[in-house]
């Protein structure tokens, strides 16, 4: 069986150290805050300001000068501080978060990172701080579908997107499958609801086993 | 010469501003905008304006307001696209409105930059990107770098939670996002606060923006 | 794995630290200085170090000891020369140890461009003195500026005025000094504190070195 | 009569404008302040890390933590505020600061300034905080006597002594003249004890009269 955006975000979450600071990217990757046990230390930065983040802010809790890189209202947690912009993209840029969570368009085998721009001609540009996550986690973990709507493959041997990040991917999470981007090639850690083989032709990069 | 003005109003606090003038708008969606400042520009009414703000205007007022009176020239931000950034989305799809797109934390790094005397600094992000292209690289240590230079303010508006009469400004939450950095870069900083308060108040400890970088301060 | 490690003793905190290290150490002065990590390292018998530090030691305690044991091959440091830096002065004579001389404000910004990833960046200080000599320069409207680099550490010891359990500090008045950057520029970094409170106890507004940058906390 | 380092400390205090950010260099500069009028709103910055310093600490006020650059006790007044070194630093070179004082070995007719080596072989050089400050500060006052202990000459055609910072100073204040370097050479804006012609003669520095 394929897993649902849930169990993916259960997979993340299950591979994140105690104690480890993380970003989880807007969109899908903020699920993997609800899979992340109480116990384990496990701090959230959010870029616009701000390390161990709560969860979501529900009735009297709402703040608005409190809120999360997707702005909605987030709540604080014992232990939280405050930074500015330059601060909090310098602790990134720097290599301070063990761990970000990205969404992405494309992925490629060598780890590149498509997930800011579709490419199309009339599409706005707007990257937010997309590429400043891809360059500063000291791991970059990518959840997504493996195919898109059209049944295209999202993790390709080139990305035709525009690229948010070079080589910056560590591991892919999605739906079928989850993948170690290493020196070595592409590495499937494991499946769901298809076959390694069935997965291989499906895809036109070149997978390897985990052994 | 340097002493900060408590302004009365927030008319008297953007006065002056020139037409042509580089804005530089705090906030990180409604945190920390100077939503009342912005207001008060419109009214004042400079034009040909350059406005650096993480977004580009969301629904019709604030800085979406400003847009649509056709007062800005250009938009440097990171995320102008959103779901209620109709106004900037019209403009620039008629090719009125100028656009430059900036990785969310290098337009940080850059007003910093400004305000902090460097003339230019190479950064790992966007590397091999878009956004790189045409920039200069250099490779330090094994790594790629794009060489960015400052992005500095003739004016800057922000919102801060408290100031005193000194201009020492504190803020709340999230709401510091590019408060702080925007005011060393801005050559003119005007701030609307919640609450002005005697000076003394602020332990010393925690003013987050120093008296120095604050020009104009105005309760809103 | 990267939660902060509250320790029973300076020994403790210090423990590891390899031969050949780059060890910066916080201070300016006595305000900030490290005194009891030094102390344990002295014992721990770490050598062939690095010594970042605004000053070279005073008296015959503390970075002045550690120099005097012949651990230290290089100071990077803005102001060796003291009226008390004997031991300092006699080591440099004695071509025992080795000096690069960097101003104050460099020496900051170039551990701050470590902390934040920047790989290199353009500074106006020192332009057309002896300590830019062969260094790169460049004009950026109109202006000279020279390039300098980063300073990474292995190692950070730091002084700071309490620590939560998480490792998130706050310093006392002056100093606070070059711990928040020293704690952003070290590998690891260890800070001694006068006291350790409870997480939740230090209000979120007004921490300076968030718990990210902490690995090792001592209280002294 | 030649002025004593009061005197040039009061001389320079009054050059210094109502609600200016200052920073006063170790040693002589320090005694500017005790010349800056209570009410005129000038702030004091020490450039290991405070803005608002106060007067030197005496008896229970010295406080270990509280300090300035030249490593003296001293005491906050209200409205201070503290920040670590790259901050500080950053505001002095981003030109944040209305005026620096400091002290010279040598000026030259253009404005260099040399004030942190004597260039002697066996001096351990030493810099601390004067390069920074020399680049930064919109106005760069240097307080000095004219002439050093061997009678020679301290504003100078070239500086001899290695370089703080290139065509930096704004003005000079000794215990003979002031003078202010301007684009158009050397202008002697008041003389003390000694006709603007002996001045003239006792410096290889052409001067010219304040109109």
């Amino acid at each position: 069986m394929s897993l649902n955006k849930h169990e993916m975000a259960a997979l993340v979450a299950r591979d994140i150290e105690a104690g480890s600071f993380v970003n989880l990217g807007i969109g899908q990757p903020t699920l993997v805050a609800d899979h992340l046990p109480a116990d384990a230390g496990i701090v959230l930065h959010t870029e616009n300001g701000m390390l161990n983040m709560g969860p979501a802010a529900v009735g009297e809790q709402i703040d608005p000068d409190l809120i999360n890189a997707g702005k909605v209202p987030v709540t604080e947690l014992p232990g939280s501080a405050y930074f500015h912009h330059a601060d909090s993209f310098a602790m990134m840029r720097g290599g301070h978060l063990d761990v970000c969570v990205l969404g992405a368009f494309q992925v490629s085998a060598r780890g590149d990172l498509a997930n800011w721009h579709t490419g199309e001609p009339d599409a706005i540009p707007a990257v937010g701080g997309a590429m400043d996550l891809a360059v500063g986690a000291k791991s970059v973990y990518v959840m997504m579908t493996l195919f898109a709507k059209d049944g295209t493959p999202k993790l390709v041997p080139e990305c035709t997107y525009p690229l948010t990040g070079l080589g910056c991917v560590n591991r892919v999470y999605t739906d079928l499958a989850t993948f170690a981007i290493t020196a070595g090639g592409v590495v499937v850690r494991e499946t769901f609801g298809i076959s390694f083989d069935e997965l291989s032709s499906r895809l036109a990069v070149p997978l390897r086993e985990a052994e | 010469m340097s002493a900060v003005k408590i302004c009365d109003s927030t008319a008297e606090a953007v006065d002056g501003i020139a037409d042509g003038s580089t804005v530089l708008i705090g906030g990180f969606g409604l945190a920390g905008m100077p939503v009342q400042l912005i207001d008060a520009l419109i009214e004042q009414g400079a034009t040909d304006l350059t406005v650096v703000s993480n977004n580009a205007g969301n629904g019709d007022t604030g800085l979406a307001a400003l847009l649509a009176k056709g007062r800005v020239r250009k938009v440097i931000c990171s995320f102008p696209r959103q779901s209620d950034s109709w106004v900037f989305d019209g403009l620039f799809r008629a090719g009125k409105i100028e656009l430059e797109v900036v990785p969310q934390g290098n337009l940080a790094e850059r007003m910093r930059a400004a305000g902090a005397g460097i003339g230019a600094f190479y950064c790992p992000t966007a590397v091999g990107t878009p956004l790189a292209e045409g920039k200069e690289t250099r490779e330090i240590d094994g790594r790629t770098y794009v060489l960015e230079y400052p992005i500095k303010g003739d004016v800057a508006l922000i919102g801060a939670h408290r100031s005193d009469r000194m201009g020492n400004l504190v803020y709340r939450k999230t709401a510091r996002n590019f408060g702080p950095v925007m005011a060393t870069a801005g050559r003119q900083v005007i701030a609307q606060v919640s609450e002005v308060v005697d000076t003394g108040v602020l332990d010393p400890e925690v003013i987050v923006t120093p008296s120095i970088y604050v020009d104009r301060v105005v309760a809103v």
